[in-house]
C-alpha cells in the first residue's frame, strides 16, 4: 500500500506532544526546541500532502482506510479534497509561528515549582502539538465518527491551554485573574460540549438512519454515504434529515462561533495569551466553519438549503453585531475577538450562500482570516506583555517609541479591515459578491461592516499608537529579532496572497464545484442575458 | 510598449516598497530614491504617450494582461491594464505633478526624521494612482482605489504625535470607507448583471441591461466618487486632511487623488449616458459642493483650509461638467488637468510661505510678503490668476467651457445650473483675492512675536518660544523651481489645449463629446463670467485690500461663523453619527453582557438552585430513604398496572 | 432451550414417583468451577483466619485470594473458549444456573473487578505506620468500640482485618452466580450472600469509624427492606406462575406452558404477575441505585473505607445489571410492552436526578456516588432497548465503567491529610500542581466518566445510545446526551479545582502507594484508554455473549 | 377455608412490617419489622404452594429462613457495633452523612 502521507502529518505532531512531555524537569529550552522541531517536520509533511494533491484529481485524494469500530460502522478513514489541504497547510504553517510567540509564555508558572515533576513549560508545547495534532486529522477525516472524536477531544488540550497557562496581563489582581481565567476555560469547555453532544446524538441518528436504510449495520464513511444518496439506496426522511441537520450545525455553530452562541470566544481570547488565541481562533475554530461545508452540506443538502435563510440571518447579524461591539470595547484582545465574530460571521455567510464565489470566498476566508489573526493579534499580544496591561486606555503614543511595533501591527489591522492588495479583501469580496448575486439584501447589510472595520481597527490605532507618548509607555521596546521572525512571514504571507491568491483558489474550486453539485444549486446566472433572450421573445411574437 | 505599463506602475511601488522595507540604513539616500523612481514612472509615461501620438486615433488603446488574480467559478478578475487617452491624460498629471511634488518634498521635509518614510508613502501612493487609472476592470479600480486611500490616510496623519493629525487621518480613510462601500455595492451589482466587471464587456452590453440597474449603479458609483472627490455630503474630511504636510495637500488633495472621483464618472460614462436619473444626481452633487465649497473658501483664515475649501469647490465644477454627459466629460478632464496644475502651485506656495513663517497657517498673521519671497508670490500670483479665470490662463478656457456647457444642458436645468457655475466664478475670485490680500499685499502683522493667546492657530505639538520671531525668507531652490514650472502650467496649458480645440480631438474617442446647443452664446458667457470675476475681485480688494485686516478674526456673521465651522457639518455628523453610534455600542456591549450573555449564566445557575434543592431530600434519614423506596415501589407497581390498564 | 425444565423441587414433588426413586440431582461442576473455585477459596480463607497466626494471615489471605481469584477467570476463559459463551451455553445445576455469554461475561468482568479490588484492600503503604506497624484501611477489630481501651490494645497488639479478604470472596462467588441466577430462588440466595459480606465490610473502616458504622446500618436495614420487598415479588410471581424458575414463568406468561386448573385459577388476572414482577425489579433496581431507590447510595459511598466503596461501587453494579438484564429479558419479555415505559421514567428520573444533585455536591465520594447513580441511568437506557446490539452494548458499557470507578476510587485513596483520606473537595484544590501525575491519571479517569472521545466511557455511552436510538428510544438518547451535559460540568469542576486553583497551605499530600494500588490505577487507567481508543476486540466479545439462553 | 384470605393475611403483614420500617427509630425493632416482612412473603410461598399443590414454595420459605437467620447474624452485629459506639440504636441517630 503505499506510503501513510495523512497519518503521518497527523502522526509527526503527537508524536512530538509525547516526546515533549517526556523532557525532565530542568531542559525547558530543550523541550521547546524539540516542539518547534516537530511542528516545523508536520509542517514538510503537510507541504508534501499539497505537492502530491493534484487539483480536480479525485474528489479525495491520499485515501487511507482500515477497519477500526466494526459494531459502530466507524473505520479509520482519510482523505483530503482542496479545502482540506490547504487548511492543514494553515495549521502546519501557523503553529510554528504561535510557538516562537509563546516562547516564554509558560516561564512564568515555572518559577515555584511545587513538586519534582511540575514541568509547565513542556506542558505547554506539548499541548500545542496536541491540539495541532487533533486539528490536522479532523480536516483530514472522511469518517463522521473519526472526525467527531477529534473534534470533541481537542476541546481538552485547549481547554488546558486556556485555563492553565492564561493571560497574565489582565486588568485585575493576580486571584482575581485566575477566577477570570478558569470561568473562561470553562465556560469554553462547556459550551463546545453542549454543542459536541448534542451532535452525539445527531450522529447516533445519522448511524441509526444508516443501519436502517442500508441493511443492518450503518456507516459513518463520508464517500460511502454521499455514493449510497446518489445511488438512492439512502433516502433520508426530510424530518430526519432537518433533525441531525439541526444537531450537526449546532456544534458546529458553537464552533465557529455564530451569533447568538459566540459569548464564549471573548472570554475565551482575552484570558488566554495571544499564541493560544491565535491558536484558538485562527486554527481550532476554523474546524467548525470547515465542517459546516464538509458535513452539513454534503450529508444534508435539503436541510442545508432549508435551514439557509435563517443561518444567512444570524450571520448577517453576527457580522454587524460582532464589528458594533468590537467598536465598543474597551480590552485589546476582546476587541480582536469581536472581531473575528465578525468575520466567522462573513465566513459562514458564504458557506450557506450556496454559490461559488459565496463558498470559495468562505473557505480561502478560513485561510486568510487565520494568517491575519494570527499577524494581529500576535503583535498585539507582543504590545500587551511589554506593558502588561490590556487595556487600549493603558497605551498611546507607542509609535514614537516603537515604530517597527506600530507598524507591524498597522498592518494587521489592516489586513482585518480588508484592504486590497492584503489577502482577507479578496476573500470577503469573493463572499460579498457571492452572496449579493443570490440575496442581494443581505449582502447589502453586510458590506456596512467594512465601514465598521474601518472604524474599530484606525481608533484602536489611534489611541494606543499615535498621539503623545502615554506615561508608562515609555519603556516599550520595539520588537526583538524573535518577534520579527514571527511577524515578518506573516505578513509577507498576507501580501502574497492578496495579490495572487490563484494558487489557493485553484486547490479550492474543485471542492466547491463538488459540494455546490451535492446540494444540486448552481449560481445565478447574469441578467443581462436573461432579459436580452427575453427582449429577442419579445421581438418574435 | 504595452509591458511598459506594468513598470509604470511597478517603479514607484518598487520604491514605496524598498523604501519602507529598507529600513533606517536608506535614511541619507532614501529621498532621492524616492524622486528617481517618480521619475522612472513619468520618464516611462512620456514615453507611452510619444508612442500613442504616433498610433492614429483608432488603435490608440493599449492593453496589457499581467496575471489571473481571482478566479472563481464565473467570477474572473484579472490584473490587467489599459491605457488609453483618458488614461494617458492621468498617468502624464500624476507623474509629472508628482515628480514635482517628490522633488518639492526634498526640501520641505529636510528636517524630518522620517523623510525616508514620507518618500515610501509618496511613492506608495503614486502606484496606487496609476493602477487606479490604469486597471481595466472594476475591481482592481477598486484595489487602487482603496490604495490611494491607504496612502492619503498614511500621509495626512504622518505626523501621528499631533493628535490632531491622526484624527483626522482617520477621519478621511472612514468617510472614504463609506464611498467605497458604495463603489464596492456598485461592482456587484455589475456582476450579477453582466457576469463581469472589466471595462470593454460591461460598457459593450451596457444598453441592455435594464435602466434601473443602470441608475443604482450610476447612483452608487457616485457615492464612491463623493467620497474620494470630497462631494457633498460625504466632503467633511477634506478640511482635515490638511493637517498633512503640505506637499501632499498638493499632490494628494488638490491635484491628483480627489479627482479620482471625476475620474470614475467619466470612466463610467456609457453608464451614466445610459441613466439620466444618476447624471442629474451627479450635476447637483457638483453644483452643490461647488457653493459648498466656495462659501467655506471665504470664511476660513487657515490658508490650507482656505486652498481646500476651493479645491472642493473647483472639483464640484468637475463633477458637474462630468454629470452633463459627452457636453461635459471633455471639459471636466480639462479643468482637471489645469486644476492639477495652479492648485498644486498654489499649495506649493502656500507650503513655502509656512516654510519662511516658521509654520503659521493663519493668515491674519501673514501680510505684505511679497517683499520677502518673490517668486513665491508671483508663481502663487500666477496660479491666483489661473485659478479665477483671468483672460488667457489655464482657468479662463476651462473653466468657462464647464459654465457654457452647464447653459447647454438646456431647459431649466440648464438654467439653474449655468447661473450655479457663473455665481461660484465670482465667489472664487473674492476668496482667492481675499487670500492673495491677506498673504502678500498689506502691511505685514507678523511682528511682534505671537504672544501665547495665538497658541491654538499654530499647530499643536509644533512648540513655538515667543523669541524666535518669523523671519520670512524665500525657500530653497529644490522648493522653488517646482512652483515655477507649475506656474508656467497654469499659465499656459489652458491655452494649449484649446487651439483649436486639441483637447477635445484627444479625448473624444474615448469619452465621445458632442456640443450642446447653447441658449447663450461663447462670447455672452465669457462676459458675463468676466463681470462676475471683477465683481468678485473688486469685493475682496475692498475688503481686506484697503482697510487693516485685524490680527483676530471678527466675529462675523451668522453665515461667516457657519462656514468657518464648514457650515456646521462637522456638528450634525458628530450629534447624529458619533454620538449615536456612541450609544448604540454602549447598549450593545451591555445588552452582549446582561442578555445574550445572562441567557447562557441563567441556565447555569438555575441547573445550581435546581440541585441544592433536590440535595435536600438527602436528609440522611434512614427512615425517610425507606420511605422513598415505598413510594417508589408503589409508584412502580401502579405505573405497570396503569400500562395494562390502557 | 426446548421443553419444559423440571427444577430440582418440582420432580421431587411428583406424585407420580415413589420417593426411593428419586434421582440424585445432576450438577455440572466443570461449568460452574468458577463459583465453586471462588467459594472454596473463601472457604480457605477462613480456615487460615482459624488456624494461622495473626503474622501470616496476610500475606496468606491475600495469595489465596489472588490464586482462587485467578483461577475462576482462567475457568471462565477456559469454558469461554469451550464454546459455553456461545453454542454450547445451556442450563446447569438442574435449571439453577445458567452458563451462557452473558453470565460468562459478567462473571468474568467480576472477577477482574474483583483481582483489582483485592490489590486495593491489601494497601498498607498509605497509613503512617501504627506502633511501627504497617496498617491497611480497615479497622484493627471491627467489633472494638472507636476510640475505646480495647481497640488501643488491638492496634497495639497489632491486629488487623484480614477477614476483608473471604468476606470479598464470598460477596464475589455471591455476585458471580446472581447473573448466572435461572430461578428466583439462586437469585435471592445470591443477592443475600453477596450482600451481606459487603454490609459487614462497609463497617470496618480503620478512620472515620462512625461514618463508616453508619453506612453499614443504613446499606443493611435499606437492603434488608428491599430483599424483603424482592423476596414478596418473587412470591406473588411464584404464586401467578406455580413455579419459580426463569423458563417456566417465561413460559407460563406466554402462554406455552401447560396448562393446571391451579395455574388457569391464577393467570386469571395478571395483577400477580404485574406487581410480582415490578417488586422484583424494584429489589434490582435497588442494587443498580436507579432512581426512586438510589438514597442509600451516596452515603453508603461516602462511609465504607473506600476500597469497599471502589468494589462495591463496580462489582454490584455488574452483577445487579446482570440480574437485571436476564430478568427482564428471559423471565418478562413478555410484558415488555408492560415494564418499557415505566423503565423510560426511571431510566430518565436516574440519568437527570443523578447529574443535577451531584453539580452541588462538596465530597469526591459523594460526587462519584451520584455520578454512579448517573451512570446507572444511561445504562438503563441500552437495557430498554430489547435487542442483543442492547444487551452487548450494556455488557459492554459496565467492563469499561467498572474499571474507571475502581481507577478512581483508588486514585481517592491516595490523597491523605493528618484525618486518613482528604475527600471534601476544598482540600482537592492546586492537586494538580502538587502532583501533577496523580491528578493527570484522576482527570483522565472523569473525563471517561464525562464521556470524552477516546476514553472507554465515550464508547460505551455511544453504544448504549447507539442501541436506545435504534430501538427507537430517540428522547431517552435526547434527555441522555442533555444530562451528560450537565454531568460534564461537575467533573469538569473537579478538574478545574485540582489544576487551575491555587494550592491551599497544609492541603493533602499525595501518598506514595505500594505497586498494588499502582498495579490498581494502571489498570483502571489502560482499561480506560484500550477500551476508548480499540474497543473493537471488547465489542465483539460482547457482541458474541449477548445470547441469553432459555 | 379459602387459602386466598393466607395471602390477604400476609399482604397485612408485609405492609405492617413495611409500615414498622418506616415508623419505628429503634433499629433493632426496625430490623425485626423487617423480619415480620420476610415472614409475610413465607406465609405467601406456603399458600401459593399449597394452590399449586407443588413443594416449591415450602422449599422456599425454608431458605427464607435461613437467610433470614444469616440477616440477623450480620445484622445484629451491625447494630450493636453502632450500638455500642453511640449508646443509642436509634436510626435517627445514624444521620451524620447526609445532602
Amino acid at each position: 500500500m503505499a506510503f501513510p502521507l495523512l497519518t503521518v502529518t497527523a502522526a509527526v505532531p503527537a508524536v512530538g506532544a509525547i516526546a515533549t512531555a517526556a523532557v525532565p524537569a530542568g531542559r525547558r529550552t530543550a523541550a521547546k526546541w524539540l516542539a518547534l522541531g516537530f511542528s516545523l517536520a508536520t509542517l514538510v509533511f503537510a507541504g508534501l500532502d499539497a505537492a502530491r494533491f493534484t487539483p480536480g484529481g479525485a474528489r479525495y485524494q491520499l485515501t487511507e482506510s482500515h477497519a477500526w469500530i466494526a459494531d459502530f460502522g466507524v473505520r479509520y478513514q482519510l482523505g483530503v479534497d482542496g479545502i482540506a489541504v490547504v487548511l492543514v497547510l494553515l495549521a502546519a504553517v501557523l503553529v510554528p509561528f504561535v510557538m516562537l510567540a509563546g516562547w516564554h509564555d509558560a516561564d512564568v508558572l515555572d518559577g515555584h515549582a511545587p513538586s519534582r515533576n511540575w514541568r509547565p513549560t513542556q506542558g505547554f508545547f506539548a499541548l500545542i502539538l496536541l491540539v495541532e495534532a487533533m486539528v490536522v486529522i479532523s480536516f483530514e477525516a472522511t469518517d463522521v465518527f473519526l472526525f467527531y472524536i477529534f473534534f470533541e477531544a481537542m476541546l481538552v488540550p485547549m481547554y488546558f491551554l486556556i485555563g492553565g497557562f492564561g493571560d497574565r496581563a489582565g486588568p485585575k489582581g493576580e486571584g482575581e485573574q485566575a477566577k477570570q481565567r478558569s470561568y473562561a476555560a470553562v465556560k469554553f469547555l462547556l459550551y463546545n460540549l453542549a454543542g459536541g453532544l448534542i451532535m452525539l446524538a445527531a450522529v447516533i441518528g445519522l448511524y441509526a438512519v444508516t443501519a436502517h436504510q442500508l441493511g443492518g449495520h450503518g456507516t459513518f464513511s463520508l464517500p460511502q454515504i454521499l455514493q449510497a444518496r446518489a445511488s438512492g439506496q439512502l433516502r433520508l426522511s426530510s424530518t430526519a434529515e432537518r433533525w441531525i441537520f439541526l444537531g450537526f450545525f449546532f456544534a458546529f455553530a458553537v464552533k465557529a462561533p455564530l451569533w447568538p452562541l459566540h459569548t464564549w470566544l471573548p472570554n475565551a481570547m482575552g484570558e488566554a495569551t495571544a499564541p493560544v488565541a491565535v491558536l484558538l481562533t485562527a486554527v481550532v475554530d476554523k474546524v467548525g466553519t470547515f465542517a459546516m461545508l464538509r458535513y452539513c452540506l454534503q450529508l444534508f443538502p435539503e436541510a442545508s438549503k432549508w435551514a439557509a435563510p435563517v443561518i444567512l440571518v444570524l450571520s448577517v447579524i453576527g457580522i454587524i453585531y460582532g464589528a458594533l461591539l468590537a467598536v465598543g470595547q474597551r480590552d485589546i484582545k476582546r476587541l480582536i475577538a469581536y472581531a473575528s465574530i465578525s468575520h466567522f460571521g462573513f465566513i459562514i455567510l458564504g458557506i450557506f450562500a450556496m454559490t461559488s464565489q459565496g463558498q470559495g470566498g468562505a473557505a480561502l476566508y478560513m485561510v486568510n482570516h487565520g494568517v491575519s489573526t494570527a499577524a494581529w493579534l500576535l503583535v498585539a499580544g507582543f504590545l500587551i506583555t511589554r506593558r502588561g496591561s490590556r487595556l487600549i486606555a493603558d497605551f498611546g503614543g507607542v509609535q514614537k517609541v516603537a515604530p517597527l511595533l506600530a507598524g507591524t501591527f498597522l498592518v494587521g489591522g489592516l489586513a482585518t479591515l480588508s484592504l486590497p492588495g492584503l489577502a482577507p479583501f479578496v476573500s470577503e469580496f469573493l463572499v460579498l459578491v457571492g452572496t449579493f448575486s443570490r440575496y442581494p439584501a443581505a449582502g447589502v447589510i453586510a458590506t456596512l461592516a467594512i465601514v465598521l472595520a474601518a472604524l474599530y481597527v484606525l481608533v484602536l490605532y489611534q489611541r494606543t499608537m499615535t498621539g503623545p507618548v502615554k506615561a508608562g509607555n515609555e519603556g516599550i521596546r520595539d520588537l526583538r529579532a524573535r518577534e520579527l521572525v514571527v511577524v515578518a512571514p506573516l505578513i509577507a504571507l498576507l501580501i502574497f496572497l492578496g495579490v495572487y491568491p490563484k494558487p489557493v483558489t485553484d486547490m479550492i474550486n474543485p471542492a466547491v464545484k463538488d459540494t455546490l453539485s451535492d446540494v444540486h444549486r448552481t449560481d445565478p446566472a447574469p441578467q443581462t442575458n436573461a432579459s436580452l433572450t427575453a427582449a429577442a421573445k419579445e421581438s418574435a411574437k | 510598449m504595452d509591458h511598459l505599463i506594468g513598470a509604470l506602475v511597478g517603479a514607484p511601488l518598487l520604491g514605496a516598497g524598498v523604501l519602507l522595507a529598507g529600513g533606517r540604513r536608506l535614511d541619507r539616500a532614501g529621498h532621492w530614491i524616492g524622486c528617481l523612481l517618480a521619475a522612472v514612472s513619468f520618464a516611462l509615461g512620456a514615453a507611452l504617450f510619444a508612442d500613442m501620438l504616433g498610433k492614429p486615433t483608432g488603435q490608440r488603446t493599449l492593453t496589457s494582461h499581467l496575471f489571473s488574480w481571482v478566479p472563481v467559478g464565473g467570477f474572473r478578475a484579472d490584473v490587467a491594464f489599459q491605457l488609453d487617452q483618458l488614461s494617458m491624460t492621468f498617468v502624464l498629471l500624476i507623474t509629472g505633478v508628482g515628480t514635482l511634488i517628490h522633488i518639492y518634498s526634498v526640501g520641505y521635509m529636510a528636517h524630518d526624521e522620517n523623510r525616508r518614510r514620507f518618500f515610501g508613502y509618496l511613492n506608495l501612493f503614486l502606484a496606487a494612482m496609476l493602477l487606479l487609472v490604469l486597471a481595466n476592470n472594476y475591481l482592481l479600480l477598486y484595489a487602487g482605489w482603496e490604495g490611494v486611500g491607504l496612502a492619503s490616510y498614511l500621509l495626512i496623519g504622518f505626523w501621528q504625535h499631533k493628535p490632531s493629525a491622526a484624527t483626522a487621518a482617520k477621519k478621511a480613510f472612514i468617510v472614504n470607507r463609506v464611498g467605497d462601500m458604495g463603489l464596492s455595492i456598485a461592482i456587484m451589482v455589475l456582476f450579477t448583471t453582466f457576469g463581469t466587471f472589466s471595462f470593454a464587456p460591461v460598457f459593450a452590453h451596457a444598453t441592455s441591461a435594464s435602466q434601473a440597474k443602470l441608475t443604482v449603479v450610476g447612483l452608487l458609483l457616485l457615492l464612491g466618487a463623493c467620497g474620494k472627490s470630497a462631494q457633498v455630503p460625504l466632503q467633511s474630511w477634506l478640511g482635515d486632511a490638511m493637517e498633512g504636510p503640505t506637499p501632499v495637500s498638493a499632490l494628494i488633495h488638490a491635484a491628483t487623488m480627489v479627482t479620482a472621483g471625476v475620474y470614475l464618472v467619466t470612466r463610467s460614462g456609457v453608464i451614466f449616458n445610459a441613466a439620466p436619473t444618476a447624471q442629474l444626481a451627479v450635476c447637483v452633487v457638483g453644483a452643490v459642493t461647488l457653493m459648498f465649497g466656495a462659501i467655506v473658501g471665504c470664511a476660513k483664515d487657515d490658508i490650507k483650509k482656505a486652498l481646500a475649501g476651493s479645491t472642493m469647490s473647483q472639483i464640484g465644477y468637475m463633477m458637474l461638467a462630468a454629470g452633463l454627459g459627452p457636453i461635459g466629460y471633455v471639459f471636466a478632464i480639462m479643468h482637471l488637468v489645469t486644476h492639477g496644475f495652479f492648485k498644486a502651485g498654489l499649495f506649493l506656495g502656500a507650503g513655502s510661505v509656512m516654510h519662511g513663517m516658521n509654520d503659521e497657517v493663519d493668515m491674519r498673521k501673514y501680510g505684505g510678503l511679497r517683499g520677502y519671497m518673490p517668486i513665491t508670490y508671483v508663481t502663487f500670483g500666477l496660479g491666483y490668476l489661473a485659478i479665477i479665470g483671468f483672460p488667457g490662463l489655464s482657468g479662463f478656457w476651462s473653466k468657462d467651457k464647464i459654465i457654457e456647457a452647464a447653459f447647454a444642458k438646456g431647459g431649466t436645468e440648464g438654467w439653474i445650473l449655468g447661473g450655479v457655475a457663473l455665481l461660484g466664478a465670482g465667489i472664487t475670485a473674492y476668496y482667492m483675492t481675499r487670500v492673495m490680500v491677506m498673504t502678500f499685499f498689506g502691511e505685514r502683522r507678523w511682528q511682534p512675536a505671537p504672544e501665547p493667546d495665538t497658541a491654538p492657530s499654530v499647530e499643536p505639538g509644533i512648540e513655538v518660544h515667543p523669541g524666535d520671531l518669523p523671519h520670512p525668507h524665500e525657500s530653497p531652490k529644490v522648493m522653488t523651481i517646482p512652483m515655477i514650472v507649475l506656474a508656467v502650467g497654469s499659465v499656459f496649458a489652458g491655452g494649449l489645449f484649446s487651439i483649436n480645440s486639441a483637447f477635445v480631438k484627444w479625448l473624444q474617442p474615448v469619452t465621445g463629446h458632442s456640443e450642446g446647443h447653447s441658449p447663450v452664446t461663447t462670447g455672452e458667457v465669457t462676459a458675463a463670467t468676466l463681470v462676475v470675476l471683477a465683481v468678485g475681485v473688486a469685493l475682496a480688494w475692498a475688503q481686506y485690500g484697503r482697510a487693516p485686516v485685524p490680527v483676530t478674526a471678527p466675529r462675523g456673521s451668522l453665515l461667516t461663523r457657519a462656514a468657518r465651522r464648514d457650515l456646521l457639518q462637522d456638528d450634525f455628523n458628530h450629534v447624529v453619527l458619533v454620538r449615536g453610534g456612541e450609544h448604540l455600542t454602549r447598549s450593545l456591549v451591555y445588552l452582549d453582557h446582561s442578555l445574550v450573555d445572562g441567557a447562557v449564566n441563567g441556565t447555569a445557575a438555575s441547573v445550581g438552585g435546581l440541585s441544592a434543592r433536590l440535595r435536600q431530600v438527602q436528609n440522611g434519614y434512614v427512615r425517610s430513604y425507606a420511605v422513598s423506596m415505598l413510594g417508589g415501589t408503589a409508584v412502580l407497581v401502579a405505573a405497570t398496572l396503569l400500562m395494562r390498564a390502557v | 432451550m426446548t421443553g419444559i425444565i423440571h427444577s430440582l423441587w418440582t420432580t421431587a414433588a411428583d406424585p407420580a414417583l415413589p420417593l426411593d426413586r428419586i434421582p440424585t440431582p445432576k450438577i455440572e461442576y466443570a461449568q460452574l468451577s468458577p463459583v465453586l473455585i471462588v467459594f472454596g477459596a473463601a472457604v480457605l480463607g477462613v480456615l487460615v483466619e482459624a488456624l494461622l497466626p495473626r503474622r501470616g494471615r496476610y500475606v496468606a489471605q491475600l495469595g489465596v485470594s489472588v490464586v482462587g481469584l485467578a483461577a475462576a477467570f482462567a475457568a471462565i476463559v477456559a469454558l469461554a473458549a469451550d464454546g459455553y459463551a456461545s453454542t454450547k451455553s445451556h442450563i446447569a445445576a438442574m435449571g439453577a444456573v445458567a452458563v451462557d455469554g452473558p453470565a460468562l461475561f459478567l462473571q468474568g468482568t467480576i472477577v477482574l473487578v474483583a483481582l483489582v479490588a483485592a490489590f486495593t484492600f491489601a494497601e498498607r503503604r498509605l497509613d503512617p505506620l501504627v506502633h511501627g506497624r504497617r496498617v491497611d484501611s480497615f479497622a484493627a477489630q471491627g467489633a472494638a468500640v472507636p476510640g475505646s481501651e480495647q481497640e488501643q490494645r488491638a492496634v497495639r497488639a497489632g491486629f488487623t482485618t484480614t477477614e476483608v479478604f473471604p468476606l470479598l470472596l464470598f460477596a464475589v462467588a455471591g455476585m458471580m452466580i446472581f447473573p448466572a441466577a435461572n430461578d428466583l430462588l439462586t437469585l435471592f440466595v445470591s443477592l443475600e450472600v453477596f450482600s451481606l459480606p459487603l454490609y459487614l465490610l462497609c463497617a470496618l473502616a480503620r478512620r472515620h469509624r462512625l461514618l463508616s458504622q453508619e453506612s453499614a446500618v443504613k446499606y443493611f436495614l435499606l437492603g434488608a427492606f428491599s430483599s424483603a420487598i424482592l423476596l414478596f415479588g418473587i412470591a406473588l410471581l411464584y404464586g401467578y406462575a406455580g413455579t419459580i424458575s426463569y423458563g417456566g414463568i417465561a413460559d407460563v406468561v406466554s402462554g406455552t406452558a401447560r396448562m393446571t386448573p391451579a395455574l388457569a385459577n391464577t393467570t386469571a388476572n395478571d395483577a400477580l404477575l404485574l406487581i410480582g414482577g415490578s417488586m422484583v425489579v424494584v429489589g434490582l433496581l435497588f442494587k443498580v441505585a436507579a432512581v426512586p431507590f438510589h438514597m442509600w447510595t451516596p452515603d453508603v459511598y461516602q462511609g465504607a473505607p473506600t476500597p469497599v466503596t471502589g468494589f462495591m461501587a463496580a462489582a454490584t453494579k455488574v452483577a445487579a445489571f446482570g440480574a437485571l438484564l436476564r430478568l427482564l429479558y428471559v423471565v418478562l419479555p413478555g410484558l415488555r410492552w408492560d415494564w418499557r415505559p415505566v423503565m423510560w421514567g426511571v431510566a430518565i428520573a436516574t440519568m437527570v436526578i443523578g447529574a443535577v444533585v451531584a453539580v452541588t455536591q462538596t465530597d469526591v465520594k459523594r460526587l462519584l456516588a451520584y455520578s454512579s447513580i448517573a451512570h446507572a441511568g444511561f445504562i438503563l437506557a441500552g437495557v430498554i432497548a430489547v435487542s442483543p446490539d442492547g444487551v452487548s452494548s450494556v455488557l459492554f458499557y459496565l467492563a469499561a465503567y467498572s474499571f474507571v470507578t475502581l481507577g478512581a476510587f483508588a486514585v481517592v485513596t491516595l490523597v491523605r491529610d493528618a484525618g486518613g483520606e482528604a475527600t471534601h473537595l476544598s482540600r482537592w484544590a492546586g492537586l494538580g500542581r502538587r502532583s501533577p501525575l496523580v491528578a493527570a491519571v484522576f482527570a483522565v479517569f472523569l473525563l471517561a466518566f464525562a464521556g470524552i472521545p477516546l476514553t472507554s466511557g465515550f464508547a460505551g455511552k455511544f453504544a448504549v445510545f447507539k442501541a436506545a436510538a435504534q430501538a427507537g428510544a430517540v428522547p431517552l438518547v435526547i434527555v441522555g446526551v442533555i444530562s451528560s451535559a450537565v454531568a460534564a460540568f461537575f467533573y469538569i469542576r473537579v478538574i478545574v479545582l485540582m489544576f487551575f486553583s491555587e494550592p491551599q497551605p497544609g492541603g493533602p499530600s499525595v501518598a506514595v502507594p505500594s505497586p498494588l494500588t499502582v498495579t490498581a490505577i494502571t489498570a483502571g487507567a489502560v482499561m480506560t484508554l484500550v477500551l476508548g481508543v480499540a474497543p473493537q476486540y471488547f465489542l465483539d466479545l460482547a457482541g458474541k455473549a449477548s445470547v441469553f439462553v432459555r | 377455608m379459602n387459602p386466598i384470605n393466607y395471602l390477604y393475611l400476609s399482604a397485612l403483614l408485609f405492609t405492617i412490617g413495611g409500615a414498622g420500617v418506616l415508623f419505628r427509630r429503634n433499629a433493632i425493632i426496625v430490623f425485626m419489622c423487617v423480619e415480620l416482612m420476610l415472614n409475610a412473603c413465607n406465609l405467601a410461598f406456603v399458600t401459593f404452594a399449597r394452590l399449586h399443590g407443588n413443594l416449591d414454595g415450602q422449599i422456599f420459605a425454608f431458605f427464607t429462613m435461613v437467610v433470614a437467620a444469616a440477616e440477623v447474624v450480620v445484622g445484629l452485629a451491625i447494630i450493636v457495633t453502632f450500638f455500642r459506639s453511640r449508646h443509642s440504636a436509634s436510626v435517627d441517630d445514624a444521620s451524620l452523612m447526609k445532602l
